[in-house]
């Protein structure tokens, strides 16, 4: 398991390739982002917009929640391959932090 | 194979940052620490919620009182717009194009310390509004120490970012940098997923009550 | 800059361990720090000893008493048990796995100097006016409303050990994930290196909860803010639950690698593989799964309502099972074996029914009810001492026995080995068994004296004599070192006969980079498919070439330096000293002034090259 | 050789005996020797638990027993035993029989852990709005314990009187740091929180009680600072006539009525120096905060001073001159200057004579 290098045999057909590749993926990134954007404008709106809140507390946190998924796949490439063990990892997290939190909200009493 | 070889677009690996068995294990290494960071603002969420607006009785300065739709999402757009410019970066990294990639930084850097700006003019703001300190209250202690922390963590991507484009400015991309560069990036972008979490169950949950 | 086998002077070993990057050095300074830790909690365990060997004693007062007991169980915890198998983690992993080195050698070195900091730090509370007082888990409306620096002293001290801890499990998830030698794939993996990965993987979760609670506690001990404040809407619950959803998974970090080197104790001794290997990777992961989930029931009596305490209890109760697969699995290792008690083994073969013993104890503890009679009793503290000894502690002076060899190339004596042993073995038995009954009979722990005419002084003599038995049992063990090491006889790269993981295929102690070509795993215990098909040696998986290493940096040390300087000038900065914040900056840029020098200064290591390797073979590969 | 055995086998049984009565501890202080309803439903559950795990330890040491005493290596052996994988069969053998052990043990847990928290009886009044069931305030304090009986508006401290055979409810607090309220002969503890009241109950048999003398010993099993050791109270079970009775005697006690001029002297001192923070009568109608000390009402009836020293006048004096050297930290030191000893014996009997039952 010395050091390796992932070129791969022809540099000039790959250069092409990844050129396109990464404009591709650029433009997916693009897309997210406005979708994030947009996210976070409806959350606004519905926090503003005076509705009723056991309606708006799950929408927002369902909003914030997409946000994440869109954050972690498309800015953070968790959906490339070679993610597997730092998926693994965030979502353990994820798991602890939230039996914390769940933890916080129904057995720290006052 | 030696981390300081000069490259060409052309020669530039696809994955620059896993290139190198150090490249590799920095970025694992990194994502595992970005899970375990992943605990730390858990915990701190959890303070803060189970916190919320526990005020002494001659105390009136409540979540719903002092927060402020109009700053939250100004603070919000700067990030998420910075989160976007260092993808920019990385793209330009990828492509083996080292100006754009530190102009996009340099805007990145920007948008961050003017989101940092906007954090401690509203700081000041709740303290002289409302006397709503880090001392004053149980609510005030969990809300300053959860979103200082967070602030803390920009205060750091800045300075990381900052000190990576003045190290590499004559330099440019090599197999050694480009892990760094991007680790960089990850962890900017993790700063604004928990900033995401922030707006939201701060602010908009505050506001809703 | 080649560092070959030179005879050095003192002053350039010393230099040598300062700066090194090199894991085996690395675990020498994190066996020799904990040790002398150990030395120190051990210490303080026999004050508490003697002060409770008679009723109304008067040995240590009532303020000293609570200062020794909270830095015992703070110091056998964070800074005996848990560096000690940072030890055997860095002189092991790397060598089963077929790695040169860990995937971060310079943090590696980092994280041991930052618990060094740090465990100075907290002891020096004893010399600057008194070491914390209030538990190891140092509950939140006593240590708020304890007086002068010791809780500060703890705050500090263990932030700063947790930084390097974290640091260290995530070095070792690196290395277990990316620098596998080839061939070994996750389920070849000996199962020491595999409990090393769960447990690092715990200490990256687990942690992050203790600095959490660590930092609320500082903001409120010194710049006023209510997390625990009551009357300003703070709430003290908080702390006890991070707490114990750090403490909970903590005693899983410290156990598992001890079934780790059990697992590899047991098979060796037994000149048979070990049984059911899948099923203990399965238990192992299942348990530091579980870990996570059963916190609250060091919480029982806290008044959490009876859902969560039914919960947490059934949730507790479960862990039984995958632990109950593992002693069966070494048990049906034995069986039809051939055993062979050296050392090791004797204390792999003390463990399994001691351990037991402390595990079904914790499963009655966890019966939420009944624990409302045990909790805080000497009862959970014969538990945890069962498990944490007879686990723990039994497997330390197991692996330190069994490794020996392949950290510093001699032998301990044997003889002497099963004196240490068989001391140690009655003295805790002696110390422990009995306090089952003395919490039963209505003993509280944590209590400085006792009255006469409860019922509780035989007892507690009886235990007070076991703990002497134990103090002996170290003395004889620190004898064999000093003899051993004096007489400085070398041993091979097999000593023990029968090693089946790839660590016995090279010398001991190894050569710098470890191995020579980088080894191709065929199956699990690589080595021994390799004795059986009649090879001496691995089968290697590249021509020999150049070997690419980091370089030593006295950085880490630094760094430290600066943060254990700094803690100072925090501390004192509450009580307005005027050189206060000078020391805090002075120390932060310090820190921060290496941090940089550091990421400014490239340092890409340096090759061997593969002209001095061939060289190195008629040196008999000695390093 | 046989007698040898014999001998051996005698000291063995001696030696069991021993253990299994020394096991049992004193009956006013032991969870082994359950005095009351709570008591005997966590014995029970320890039994059972205890009963389950020899199983699983015999299970295991018979295996284990086996397995090193027949596989020891024969010097010089070289022979290499069959490498064996495992086994499906066993795994699974392993895995359901411990499940099905835990079940048996999780099933009461689960049951008890409800039962004990039902505390809904507290809230239930009679036709005349009157609370039906005994309920009691405790108050944890830096080494000391309040006693409040809020329906029959008396305090008493340090002595914790009960009726027996009837379940009694507890509120409990804490002041200042962290305690936990024990019995061990009663019942298991419940921690006494700075942030919030805990409910419970426990139940005093009146048999048992007479067992003990009447008289059980309570502990603080929380660390709390250095007297955290001694920080113990005293329960007196009384049967329910003796205990109405003691009820009334409380409610009429009204403030104390010193018997010899050395007393009336105490008095005086004491009223000067100590008032401020002690209380003599069972009607104390100040508000928590304020009762910064126990009460004394009873002191006379007392069988131990400050929860650990002996009740007589010389260890009373010995308390007043110098209270930190018997509860370190405690919070009455260096609060009332010094006493001459004239003043301590008006003092001593003084305080000796207050009692609200003759
Ligand atoms: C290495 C450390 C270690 C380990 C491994 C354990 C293991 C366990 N512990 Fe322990 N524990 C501590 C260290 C440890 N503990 C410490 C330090 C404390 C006190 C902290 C403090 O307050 O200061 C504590 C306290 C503690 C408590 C709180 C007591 C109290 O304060 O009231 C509880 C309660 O549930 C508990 C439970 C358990 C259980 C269920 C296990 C299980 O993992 C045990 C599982 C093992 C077995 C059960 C044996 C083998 C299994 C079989 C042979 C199969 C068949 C078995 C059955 C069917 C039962 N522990
Ligand atoms: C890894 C963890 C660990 C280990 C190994 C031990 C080891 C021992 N522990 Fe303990 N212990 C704890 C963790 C541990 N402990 C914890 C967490 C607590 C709870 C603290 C709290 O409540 O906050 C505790 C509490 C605790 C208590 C309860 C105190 C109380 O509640 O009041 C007692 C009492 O008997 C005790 C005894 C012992 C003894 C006799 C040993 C023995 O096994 C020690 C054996 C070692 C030696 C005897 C060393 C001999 C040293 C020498 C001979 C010195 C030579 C010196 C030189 C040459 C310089 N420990
Ligand atoms: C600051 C308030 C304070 C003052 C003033 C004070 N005490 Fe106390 N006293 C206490 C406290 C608190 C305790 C409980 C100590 C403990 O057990 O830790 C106590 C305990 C006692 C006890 C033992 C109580 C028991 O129930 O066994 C006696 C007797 C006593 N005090 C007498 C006196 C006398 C006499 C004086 C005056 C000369 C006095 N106290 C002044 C606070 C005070
Ligand atoms: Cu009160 Cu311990
Ligand atoms: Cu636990």
């Amino acid at each position: 398991m010395a050091n390796q290098q992932s070129n791969s045999g022809n540099p000039s057909v790959d250069y092409e390739y990844r050129r396109r590749k990464n404009k591709e993926d650029m433009r997916m990134q693009l897309t997210a982002f406005m979708l994030m954007i947009f996210l976070t404008l409806i959350a606004f709106i519905a926090v503003a917009g005076d509705f009723d809140k056991y309606f708006v507390l799950p929408f927002i946190l369902l909003l914030a929640v997409v946000q994440l998924v869109f954050q972690l796949y498309y800015f953070m490439h968790m959906s490339h391959k070679g993610h597997e063990a730092p998926s693994l990892f965030l979502y353990s997290g994820a798991l602890v932090a939230f039996i914390t939190i769940l933890a916080f909200l129904t057995i720290v009493w006052i | 194979m030696h981390a300081d070889e000069k490259f060409t677009p052309k020669t530039w690996p696809a994955s620059p940052e896993k290139a190198t068995l150090e490249g590799k294990n920095k970025f694992m290494g990194f994502w595992f620490f970005l899970g375990g960071e992943t605990v730390l603002f858990g915990s701190l969420f959890a303070t803060y919620l189970a916190l919320k607006d526990k005020v002494p009785s001659d105390s009136h300065a409540l979540a719903k009182d002092i927060f402020d739709l109009p700053l939250a999402f100004l603070a919000t757009m700067l990030l998420l717009v910075s989160s976007l410019t260092s993808v920019y970066a990385m793209y330009h990294m990828k492509n083996y194009n080292v100006k754009r990639m530190q102009a996009w930084l340099l805007i990145t850097v920007l948008l961050g310390a003017a989101f940092l700006a906007l954090e401690i003019y509203e700081f000041n703001h709740y303290v002289h509004e409302y006397g709503h300190t880090f001392t004053s209250s149980a609510f005030g202690s969990s809300f300053y120490t959860l979103v200082g922390f967070h602030g803390a963590h920009v205060a750091f991507g800045l300075l990381w970012i900052v000190t990576l484009m003045l190290r590499n400015a004559k330099r440019g991309l090599n197999l050694y940098n480009a892990p760094k560069f991007y680790l960089a990036s990850l962890y900017w972008h993790f700063i604004d997923v928990v900033w995401v979490f922030i707006f939201t169950v701060v602010y908009l949950m505050g506001m809703v009550g | 800059m080649s560092s070959y086998a030179q005879k050095k002077g003192f002053g350039a070993t010393l230099w040598d361990y300062l700066t090194t990057v090199d894991h085996k050095k690395i675990a020498i300074l994190y066996l020799a720090a904990g040790g002398f830790f150990f030395l120190v909690g051990g210490l303080e365990a026999l004050i508490i000893r003697i002060q409770l060997a008679v009723p109304n004693n008067d040995f240590v007062s009532a303020g000293l008493y609570n200062e020794v007991l909270t830095m015992h169980g703070t110091t056998m915890i964070f800074l005996a048990a848990m560096p000690l198998i940072f030890a055997f983690m860095n002189a092991v992993v790397p060598l089963q796995i077929g790695a040169r080195d860990v995937a971060f050698p310079f943090l590696n070195s980092l994280g041991f100097w930052l618990f060094f900091a740090g465990g100075v730090f907290l002891n020096m509370s004893w010399f600057l006016g008194g070491a914390p007082d209030a538990g190891w888990t140092s509950y939140a409306s006593l240590s708020l409303n304890s007086p002068g620096h010791g809780i500060d002293f703890y705050v500090l001290g263990l932030q700063i050990s947790g930084a390097g801890t974290l640091i260290g499990g995530i070095n070792f998830l690196v290395t277990i994930i990316n620098m596998r030698a080839p061939g070994m794939t996750y389920m070849r993996m000996p199962l020491f290196t595999w409990t090393v990965f769960v447990t690092s993987a715990l200490i990256l979760f687990a942690f992050p909860a203790l600095t959490v609670g660590l930092f609320l506690m500082l903001f409120d001990r010194m710049f006023g803010s209510n997390f625990f404040v009551v009357a300003n809407g703070g709430n003290t619950i908080i702390w006890e639950h991070f707490f114990w959803i750090f403490g909970h998974p903590e005693v899983y970090i410290l156990v598992l690698p001890a079934f780790g080197i059990f697992s590899e104790i047991i098979p060796h001794f037994s000149r048979k593989r070990l049984f059911g290997y899948s099923s203990m990777v399965f238990a192992t992961v299942l348990i530091g799964f579980l870990g996570f989930m059963v916190w609250a029931h060091h919480m029982f009596t806290v008044g959490l309502g009876p859902i969560a305490n039914a919960i947490f209890a059934v949730a507790t109760m479960a862990i039984a099972v995958p632990t109950g697969i593992k002693i069966f699995n070494w048990l049906l290792t034995m069986w039809g074996g051939s055993l062979s008690f050296t050392t090791p083994m004797l204390y792999a073969v003390a463990f399994i029914p001691t351990f037991v013993a402390g595990g079904v104890t914790g499963i009655m503890n966890a019966s939420a009810t009944a624990d409302y009679q045990f909790h805080d009793t000497y009862f959970v503290v014969a538990h945890f001492h069962y498990v944490i000894v007879g686990g723990v502690v039994f497997a330390l002076l197991a692996g330190t026995h069994y490794y020996w060899p392949k950290i510093f190339g001699t032998m301990l004596n044997d003889f002497l080995g099963k004196i240490t042993f068989w001391l140690f073995f009655i003295g805790f038995h002696l110390t422990f068994f009995i306090q089952h009954f003395l919490g039963l009979m209505g003993m509280p722990r944590r209590i400085w004296k006792f009255l006469p005419g409860q019922g509780l002084d035989n007892g507690n003599l009886v235990s007070s004599i076991g703990a002497g038995f134990m103090g002996v049992a170290v003395i004889f063990l620190l004898i064999n070192i000093i003899s051993t090491q004096v007489k400085g006889v070398r041993v091979g790269n097999d000593p023990w006969g029968d090693g089946r993981t790839i660590e016995w295929a090279i010398p001991s102690p190894p050569p710098f980079y470890n191995f020579k070509q980088t080894p191709l795993i065929r199956g699990l215990d690589a080595y021994w498919l390799e004795k059986m098909e009649g090879k001496d040696g691995l089968t290697p998986a590249e021509p020999i070439g150049d070997i690419h290493m980091p370089n030593n940096s006295i950085i880490p040390l630094i760094v430290s330096l600066g943060l254990f300087i700094a803690a100072f000038g925090a501390m004192y900065h509450v009580d307005d000293k005027a050189w206060a914040l000078p020391v805090l900056i002075i120390g932060m840029l310090i820190t921060l002034g290496a941090m940089f020098f550091r990421s400014v200064l490239d340092d890409h290591g340096y090759h061997v090259h593969k002209e001095d390797l061939l060289d190195d073979d008629d040196k008999g590969g000695k390093a | 050789m046989k007698a040898r055995l014999s001998k051996w086998r005698l000291f063995t049984i001696l030696a069991m005996v021993a253990l299994v009565l020394s096991g049992c501890g004193e009956p006013f202080l032991s969870t082994l020797q359950p005095a009351g309803e709570v008591a005997q439903d966590q014995y029970d559950l320890m039994i059972l638990s205890t009963l389950i795990m020899v199983l699983v330890i015999i299970v295991v040491v018979i295996v284990y027993m086996i397995a090193i005493i027949r596989f020891r290596r024969k010097k010089g052996d070289k022979t290499i035993p069959k490498q064996v994988e495992g086994s499906h069969t066993l795994e699974i053998i392993w895995t359901v029989i411990p499940i099905i052990l835990l079940l048996i043990l999780a099933v009461p847990t689960v049951t008890s852990t409800f039962k004990l928290a039902d505390t809904k009886a507290m809230d239930k009044k009679d036709a005349d709005g009157n609370r039906e069931a005994l309920v009691i305030n405790v108050r944890a304090n830096l080494y000391w314990w309040e006693f409040e009986y809020p329906d029959e508006k008396i305090i008493t401290s340090q002595d914790l009187v009960v009726p027996t055979d009837q379940r009694v409810y507890f509120n409990v607090t804490a002041s200042d740091v962290k305690h936990s309220f024990w019995i061990p002969a009663a019942g298991g503890k419940i921690d006494t929180n700075v942030d919030n009241v805990n409910k419970f109950f426990l139940q005093f048999d009146g048999e048992k009680a007479k067992e003990a003398e009447g008289l059980f010993y309570g502990k603080c099993a929380e660390l709390c600072g250095p007297s955290h050791a001694l920080m113990d109270f005293k329960v007196k079970a009384l049967p329910q006539e003796e205990y109405t009775a003691w009820v009334e005697d409380m409610k009429n006690a009204g403030e104390p009525e010193p018997s010899s001029d050395l007393a009336k002297e105490g008095q005086e001192i004491f009223n000067n120096k100590c008032l401020a923070c002690h209380a003599v009568s069972p009607q104390d109608g100040r508000p928590e905060q304020a009762r910064t000390a126990p009460n004394l009402a009873t002191f006379g009836e007392r069988n131990r001073i400050a929860g650990v020293l002996d009740h007589n006048e010389e260890e009373l004096k010995n308390w007043l001159s110098d209270p930190d050297q018997y509860k370190p930290g405690n919070k009455m030191t260096g609060t009332y200057g010094k006493l001459t000893d004239n003043e301590m014996d008006a003092l001593a009997e003084y305080l000796m004579g207050l009692k609200v039952q003759d």
